[in-house]
């Protein structure tokens, strides 16, 4: 009765053994001859994300260990996304990591461990599970934030970032462990049937809001939002973008899963799937407030990642828009959506990850002339922020239209409207990066050509942004079949 | 070859077709050589003239004295056609279009003759003569139209010209603003003429004039429209203001006067003989519209011509420039020709434009001679004893001051007489009164010009002498027509068996009446004599006498201030105001949006103070005011006592 | 459709073109910049041959849609990737290929990063181009936003600040329309929901087929409450017009002639395709205040141009004014009226193009653009002179000039509807002749001024917008059937006729 | 009055610390004393799981138990980095109180 089915779990055990090796070589082997871990990694995660495209289009679905794990598609779609932005991100980190003091080889095992937990996350069938893949995750991150020894911004993103996480997710587990008080299992389907069973009550609530307190400041959700700029500004820029694109996309992947099959009963689902009015209303009050606030705060930012930090808030508005009508195409909306977002985010913090590197700064304003120190990097910066604002020809407009055409057939229409209007708010603060690499010479900065991998990486992205952007069909398709794969 | 002269009048739109080609020659090929551009343009406008004469004689014969059996309408072709809208191109030959063609074309080729010698040495050369033609093309192209939009379509065109040939010095400030001043003062005109158009076409579905005309005998119901006045009555008042415009009528006169900036064949040319004429040809055109609208219509038109008349008149008496004088006699004798269109004689106005055109462009050409000899001088009391320097000049100067002043047997007599008459049998007193006197003042004050002028003594900075052939030439032409232009009149072959509005109306001869009008006319001439030759009264104790009215009319009745003043203080005034609206409001709430914007992003920003309690203490509490908001949304009140979750609880 | 099978590659083609050549300009050294601008220009000629052959080519007895091309794209969405001209598209295609083409001659003494310039000039002709071939509404908003972004930093890069900087008038102009344009994408994403529920849960963004669904009035009137905002933000209607003058005034030339001449006209065609012929109850509804935003719009924009001291905002705001014609058309919405403002949209586009053309000129000559320190350049330059005074007089609606054509078939059109409206639009003709006459005046005429006597006079390549614009506009003035043969096929044979003779507010005859 | 020990009893208990731990967030200016606190609430939800597996019948499934072990691995593995974290900031910044750790703001 006890199922173990391996073959469902290929990716996860090969992340976690990659994890494991590339631990054991950075005891092994002597500091100097660990160039070649950043390429291993990158080969070996190929393989894992070739074999997990194979394992979403043709690999068995089903549910193992007892159900407190899923492997259908909507996961598969997720490790897809974590394993490219872990590809990519390890991509563009190489010259950056040769730049650490100490210990560059740990940092890509740590990487791994945190695709590991993302990975869990967006597997999990039960709560505890889902903690487990949560945490591991997240210590990870704790340390790769803290990473650069030396750099005094560093170390404190890393303590506030454990303080406010470990809070968090303490707020989290009261409410698991409210929901298994009420239900007694922590399956989320039994927990799902045991909901609909009880009556709307003063727990049940605070037990959902507890949860979605602690989902929502891992996704970054206003005004559970607060850490995220101070984080996004002194981490590295690679764990930056991981921080910014692949856990924020895990906590979504959790979130959907969890408020779509159980959390939504009853409390902050549509009521035509029995929730009620008052948290969908709340929802959308908190989505629009995403929206404005990191919209808002954006504008007046000098520096480069805090400023993405304030934008990867308001696009966390964006994609919760999708989840509010719990219907399949809010869910491919914000899958589509979470998926373009990586390679957009990505490929703005590539170059931003390049200039940090070769400036060593992060001010908007060393972005300077780039137009002419180094066109690609500029080209791809603008086309990555204008992705993010949703400018047609770029991915970003097909998503955003998925998402709020979703939201727009419940019925929300202004919703609609502030969505509309604040992302084009954004294109203000994108284009003045537009402006300062465009318009000025940038006399007195220096040349600094991308070359290697990180430029592999900054082409690839922009050429997937533009390539989605004016032909979603692939993409689009797969993002159904895992939404439906999710919501019957 | 043709048979019948009249099988020539499909080949009409060849008039103003052949200088339409020679302004486009001049305009992309000849413009470099002088000699080329003249020759072409002058070519151009004398085949023209050519034509225009054959058609004349063509129209004479297909005329039994009774009606006209030549084609009229020459096959139009189509022009513009959509939904709702079907406009026809064509060519109309009747007595009255073959007059004007006659005129146009006369005048045009003698002006253009005579310039040969005037621009002669101007660097404007080529644009001047590809200027010429364009205007030729416009004007003719306005005569022969077959329809409202057609005929607006030129009227337009020869404003343009006007509008270039008046700046024809564009680096003359005045001739610039000059130029300016009459577009935009005829513009004012346009836009009636252009309503009036508009709505025709909304209720006949047609613009063609004699499509018009049927539709209006045939069965249609006029109505009243506003302020008492039919529908008809106030297209036509909407089309006549075109005319006010174009044709100098109060009180859109005052371009006129300035217009005189251009160069002065071009004054005798447009302004004197032809384009001003085109707003009293358009009436005449569209005389079936006065005829079915309500009395008050022509009512209008003859009151209006009248005032124009004396109240232009007047101004003249007082001038000094030797070609506003003619200016403001053009304007009177305009508005002769409006007011016997006004008493119902097309005949007359038409005879008078006719013979106008002679007179009057001889007389402008005659002032440009003098000009020319004394080197751009024009005030008239800088003159004086040219007669015998110029003798030819002189004579064909005075031909025209008999003509105008209604001498017989000079041309204006005929005309003018006619007018007056028909005032007088068609029951308009008081207007025949008005023309009486006018006639009166027109003898006066032209006189006095050519005393002044010609007469006296000559002055000793003067070196003047008689000009080119060239220039002669046209002089002694329009003389001679100036003289026995009025015998068309005659009774035995009357002007009004060519053109007349429906049944025949010709004023036979009244002997009594034109004695009274001649008698009029020596006594103005008369009295300039006593005045500025025999020095019997001075004029300035008349002066002396009357200060007010004189600088009353010195200062043309302080029109122009008038207009000026509406323009700077009151149309500027506005503009800057609505700048400053559009500045500071319209613009306003968009930049203080922007401004609203940018300033709470700087606030909300000051929300991330980097102390992580504080981001802590605001986690908690934003999950207790959600928890609360939710409960208490749902109604579930008990969640208010911190006990009640565990209660909750099996 | 014959046609269509014939040549429904041709539009591709078309479209293809000036992308081409960018292409090639990407990969040429940036030190040749004559070999780029010859190039651009080639690219823009090809596109405006190909364009002219639609022109002739298109059966206007059979009209509809023609030269066909429809792939489907996005399945899920509906989308299909759909070329296809009408009469009332070919007038807009020519006039964005004539414009582009004259654009990059207009540029062609530009020696400042000469590459970038004219890749983005190309992106930018391409954008609008798709925005009047595309069948559906999706790849029509795509095209349209890709513009956006090109100009803005092509005013940014070469842009000139005088009343206010060249980075306030961009940011301003992008911005302006993007929000507009916000809201027009809200209703277009209702629209597309609606329609789909409608169509039985199978969405479609083809116009004709949108076209066909009877929508709740309520929500018509909702929706096309906001197309007029984002639409008419970008038609520059009056209030939301303050970011064209500062926006003309701070873009390059060829910017000014390519948003001025095309670029706004997407505003109106998009009124025209979307508004009137998708929602024509929510366009009855609103056109009476349409109407009157429309000539408010004309003496409100002719006044303040009479204020102005800067050429372009002249300029800018008579171009404010005159698409007030524009609009009050299509809010009169008939058959001529329509008609009419196609055609005033085609005959401004040539005319506020030539204009800026030759302002452009001036200003590369004499460094200013300021009226008072201009004067008597008709001396100096009197090639230019005489471009700058076509352009005036066709602004001025002279007939002969297919403008005078355009405004006539308008007047005569909205008189119909609204016969009050229409005669204070009418009387906005001579305040435009005001202010037009005061500017020739000012600049090409008076004293000449020895400070001007070093400028050189329109030469070579600079001739030709001069030659090319002015030549479209007498001939197609002078002969307004060649333009009007189109166009007359595009309105009366979509169904645009149809929902006029339902919903139309033709009065024929009117209240006269 | 008689006053029983049941799951109620636990669940204030489990409140309380958590709430303790909550105002320790708050209130504490040393990061050392911050962590502890954050340890209180974990303990509180440890408490939670126990009691409710407990009383909730069905002793065989542990569930609770089991969670509540795993939670207690995860918070020793979130102290050890923090201490780690503590350490390294300490070093550069010769502070450990919260108050200091504002570099990273607006």
């Amino acid at each position: 009765m006890f199922d173990f089915n391996f073959l469902m779990l290929t990716p996860e055990i090969a992340v976690a053994v990659l994890t494991l090796v590339l631990l054991a070589i950075g005891l092994l082997i002597p500091q100097g001859a660990r160039k070649g871990m950043m390429p291993l990694t990158v080969f070996f995660l190929l393989g894992v994300l070739a074999f997990s495209v194979y394992d979403f289009f043709f690999g068995p679905q089903g549910v193992t260990l007892g159900g407190m794990y899923i492997h259908d598609q909507f996961a598969g779609f997720f490790k897809i996304l974590f394993l490219s932005a872990a590809i990519l991100v390890a991509l563009s980190s190489g010259a950056y990591v040769q730049s650490f003091p100490t210990s560059r080889g740990d940092f890509y095992a740590l990487l791994m461990g945190a695709t590991l937990g993302m990975m869990l996350m967006s597997g999990a069938g039960d709560l505890l599970t889902l903690y487990v893949g949560l945490e591991l995750m997240t210590i990870t991150f704790y340390i790769l934030v803290a990473y650069w020894l030396t750099e005094e911004k560093s170390a404190e993103a890393g303590v506030k970032y454990l303080i406010l996480g470990a809070a968090s997710s303490a707020v989290l587990l009261y409410g698991i462990s409210l929901f298994y008080g009420m239900t007694g299992s922590l399956m989320l389907t039994d927990i799902r049937q045991a909901m609909f069973a009880t009556p709307i009550s003063p727990v049940t609530i605070l037990a959902s809001v507890f949860l979605l307190a602690g989902f929502g400041f891992k996704i970054s959700l206003v005004p559970f939002h607060m850490w995220a700029a101070d984080i996004y500004e002194g981490a590295p820029t690679p764990v930056t973008a991981f921080l910014a694109v692949a856990s924020k996309a895990a906590a979504f992947a959790a979130l959907i899963r969890v408020y779509v099959l159980t959390v939504g009963v009853q409390t902050f689902s549509p009521p035509s799937i029995g929730g009620h009015w008052t948290g969908q209303n709340l929802l959308l009050v908190l989505a629009a407030l995403t929206m404005i606030v990191g919209n808002l705060i954006a504008i007046p930012q000098t520096n480069i990642k805090r400023m993405l930090a304030f934008s990867s808030v308001a696009q966390a508005g964006y994609l919760m828009v999708g989840i509010i009508p719990a219907s399949p195409d809010g869910v491919k909306g914000v899958l589509f959506y979470a998926m373009i977002y990586v390679f957009g985010n990505m490929g703005a913090f590539a170059v931003a990850t390049h200039i940090g590197q070769a400036q060593g700064s992060d001010e908007i304003k060393d972005f300077a002339g780039l137009a002419r120190r180094s066109p690609v990097a500029a080209a791809v910066m603008t086309a990555s922020l204008l992705s993010l604002a949703g400018i047609p020809p770029l991915a970003g407009f097909v998503g955003k239209f998925y998402l709020f055409s979703a939201v727009m057939s419940e019925g929300f229409t202004a919703i609609a409207y502030i969505g509309f209007v604040m992302s084009m708010v954004s294109v203000y603060y994108y284009l003045s990066v537009v402006k300062v690499m465009y318009l000025t010479e940038g006399e007195g900065l220096p040349l600094v050509p991308v070359k290697g991998a990180s430029k592999f990486t900054m082409v690839f992205t922009m050429l997937i942004t533009l390539a989605l952007g004016l032909y979603p069909t692939p993409l689009a398709q797969m993002a159904i079949a895992a939404a439906n794969s999710l919501v019957k | 070859m043709f048979k019948e002269m009249h099988d020539l009048f499909q080949w009409a739109w060849l008039i103003p077709f052949l200088p339409f080609l020679s302004f486009l020659l001049i305009a992309l090929v000849t413009r470099r050589s002088k000699g080329l551009s003249a020759a072409v343009s002058i070519l151009a406008i004398l085949s023209a003239l050519g034509l225009a004469i054959a058609i004349g004689v063509g129209v004479i014969q297909s005329w039994n004295g009774e009606e006209f059996v030549g084609r009229e309408a020459v096959a139009a072709a189509n022009w513009l056609n959509i939904g709702g809208l079907k406009i026809d191109f064509g060519t109309i030959v009747d007595p009255l279009s073959a007059m004007m063609l006659f005129v146009v074309t006369l005048v045009a080729s003698m002006v253009q003759i005579y310039s040969l010698g005037y621009m002669h040495g101007d660097r404007g050369w080529s644009r001047y003569y590809a200027y010429q033609s364009l205007f030729a093309a416009s004007m003719l192209g306005l005569v022969i139209s077959t329809n409202l939009l057609q005929l607006f379509i030129f009227w337009e065109l020869v404003g343009l010209c006007s509008y270039l040939l008046i700046g024809f010095w564009y680096f003359k400030v005045s001739a610039r603003e000059a130029a300016k001043k009459a577009f935009i003062t005829t513009r004012v005109g346009d836009f009636g003429l252009l309503l009036g158009i508009l709505f025709l076409y909304n209720k006949f579905g047609t613009l063609d004039f004699a499509a018009l005309s049927n539709a209006m005998n045939t069965n249609f119901q006029d109505f009243a429209l506003i302020g008492g006045l039919s529908y008809l009555t106030v297209m036509a008042i909407l089309v006549f203001i075109g005319p006010i415009g174009k044709s100098g009528q109060f009180p859109l006169h005052v371009w006129l006067p300035d217009a005189m900036e251009g160069p002065t064949p071009v004054s005798a040319l447009i302004h004197a003989a032809t384009m001003v004429v085109a707003g009293v040809y358009l009436v005449a055109r569209i005389y079936f519209l006065f005829e079915h609208a309500s009395p008050a219509a022509l009512q209008f038109v003859a009151g209006l011509g009248a005032f124009t008349a004396i109240f232009a008149a007047t101004i003249a008496i007082a001038q000094d420039d030797i070609k506003r004088i003619l200016a403001y006699s053009t304007l009177s004798q305009l508005g002769y020709m409006m007011f016997a269109l006004g008493v119902g004689s097309l005949t007359a106005s038409m005879f008078h434009l006719m013979t106008h055109a002679f007179f009057k462009a001889l007389m402008f050409l005659g002032a440009g001679s003098v000009i020319h000899a004394l080197h751009e001088k024009q005030n008239i009391w800088d003159m004086g004893g040219l007669w015998k320097k110029m003798p030819i000049t002189g004579w064909t100067f005075f031909i025209g001051v008999l003509a105008i002043s209604g001498v017989p047997p000079f041309a204006g007599f005929w005309s003018k007489d006619e007018i007056l008459a028909a005032a007088l049998h068609n029951g308009h007193p008081v207007i025949y009164a008005v023309g009486l006197f006018t006639a009166f003042l027109t003898a006066f004050y032209m006189s006095r010009l050519f005393f002044v002028a010609f007469t006296g003594p000559s002055k000793p900075e003067n070196h003047p002498h008689e000009s080119p052939w060239t220039m002669t030439l046209p002089l002694i032409i329009l003389g001679v027509l100036s003289v026995v232009g009025g015998l068309v009149a005659l009774p035995e072959h009357n002007f009004a068996f060519y053109v007349h509005a429906g049944e025949l109306e010709h004023e036979a001869m009244d002997w009594a009446l034109a004695g009274i009008s001649v008698v009029a006319g020596l006594i103005g001439i008369g009295l300039a004599y006593t005045i500025y030759v025999r020095k019997a009264i001075a004029a300035e104790s008349i002066v002396a006498k009357f200060p007010g009215i004189y600088r009353l009319l010195k200062n043309k009745y302080y029109v122009d201030e008038f207009y000026l003043w509406l323009i700077h203080h009151i149309m500027d005034g506005l503009a800057k105001v609505l700048y400053w609206i559009d500045l500071y409001i319209v613009d306003g709430i968009i930049n203080g949006l922007a401004l609203f914007t940018r300033g709470s992003a700087r606030t909300l920003r000051r929300t991330q103070t980097g102390q992580l309690q504080t981001y802590a203490l605001v986690f908690f509490f934003a999950v207790v005011v959600i928890y609360l908001v939710f409960a208490i949304g749902e109604g579930q009140l008990a969640a208010l006592n911190p006990l009640a979750m565990l209660g909750g609880v099996k | 459709m014959s046609a269509a099978t014939a040549g429904s590659m041709i539009l591709p083609f078309t479209l293809l073109a000036p992308v081409l050549a960018a292409l090639i300009i990407v990969f040429l050294p940036k030190e040749e910049g004559k070999m780029i601008k010859i190039v651009a220009a080639l690219g823009t000629f090809a596109a405006l041959a190909l364009s002219v052959y639609v022109f002739f080519a298109y059966d206007r007895a059979q009209g509809g849609m023609q030269f066909n091309l429809i792939l489907p794209w996005t399945k899920d969405l509906g989308v299909n990737l759909a070329f296809g001209v009408d009469g009332i598209s070919i007038p807009m295609l020519v006039l964005t290929n004539l414009i582009g083409f004259t654009a990059v001659y207009s540029s062609w003494n530009l020696d400042k990063r000469v590459k970038e310039f004219f890749v983005l000039l190309l992106i930018l002709i391409t954008g609008v181009m798709g925005t009047f071939i595309a069948r559906d509404l999706f790849i029509f908003f795509l095209f349209y936003e890709i513009v956006v972004i090109p100009i803005y930093i092509m005013v940014i890069i070469w842009g000139s600040t005088k009343r206010v900087s060249k980075e306030y008038a961009g940011m301003k102009l992008t911005i302006y329309l993007l929000i507009g344009s916000a809201f027009l994408l809200v209703g277009l994403v209702a629209l597309y929901l609606n329609a789909k529920g409608l169509n039985g849960g199978q969405g479609t963004f083809m116009f004709d087929e949108l076209a066909k669904f009877k929508y709740d009035p309520t929500f018509q009137k909702i929706v096309f409450g906001l197309m007029a905002f984002g639409f008419g933000s970008l038609i520059s209607m009056f209030p939301f017009h303050s970011w064209s003058p500062d926006g003309y005034a701070g873009a390059p030339t060829a910017v000014s002639m390519i948003h001025a001449g095309v670029l706004k006209k997407i505003g109106g065609y998009g009124l025209i395709r979307l508004g009137l012929m998708v929602l024509p109850v929510g366009a009855k509804f609103w056109a009476p205040v349409i109407a009157t935003l429309a000539i408010a719009g004309v003496l409100y924009a002719a006044f303040i141009a009479l204020a102005q001291k800067d050429l372009k905002y002249v300029v800018g705001y008579s171009s404010v004014s005159h698409m007030g014609y524009v609009l009050i058309a299509i809010a009169a919405f008939n058959v001529t009226s329509i008609n009419g403002a196609v055609e005033m949209m085609f005959a401004h586009g040539v005319m506020s193009a030539l204009f800026f053309s030759m302002i452009g000129f001036v200003y590369e000559k004499s460094h200013t653009r300021n009226i008072s320190e201009l004067g008597g350049l008709a001396r100096q330059m009197p090639r230019l002179a005489v471009g700058f005074l076509i352009a005036g007089m066709a602004s001025l609606g002279l007939p002969g000039t297919v403008n005078f054509i355009a405004e006539f078939t308008i007047f005569m059109g909205s008189v119909r509807a609204y016969p009050v409206l229409a005669i204070l639009g009418i009387a906005g003709i001579i305040f435009t002749a005001a202010y037009i006459l005061r500017t020739l005046a000012n600049v090409l005429f008076g004293p000449r001024r020895p400070e001007w006597d070093h400028l050189k006079d329109l030469r070579g390549p600079e001739m030709v917008p001069l030659v090319v614009l002015v030549f479209v506009l007498f001939v197609t003035g002078m002969f307004p059937n060649i333009v009007y043969s189109v166009i007359n096929s595009g309105v009366t044979h979509s169904d645009l006729s149809k929902v006029m003779e339902t919903v139309g507010l033709a009065k024929m005859g009117g209240l006269f | 009055m008689s006053f029983s020990v049941g799951l109620s009893t636990y669940l204030l208990v489990g409140a309380m610390l958590f709430s303790l731990g909550l105002y320790g967030i708050f209130a504490k200016k040393n990061v050392i004393a911050v962590l502890m606190s954050i340890e209180l609430m974990l303990n509180a939800v440890n408490l939670n799981f126990v009691a409710f597996n407990r009383f909730l019948g069905n002793e065989s499934v542990l569930h609770g138990f089991v969670t509540a072990v795993f939670i207690i691995v995860l918070a020793a593995a979130e102290v050890a980095v923090g201490l780690a974290l503590v350490i390294s900031i300490y070093r550069t910044r010769k502070s450990t109180s919260v108050d200091d750790f504002n570099w990273l703001k607006w």
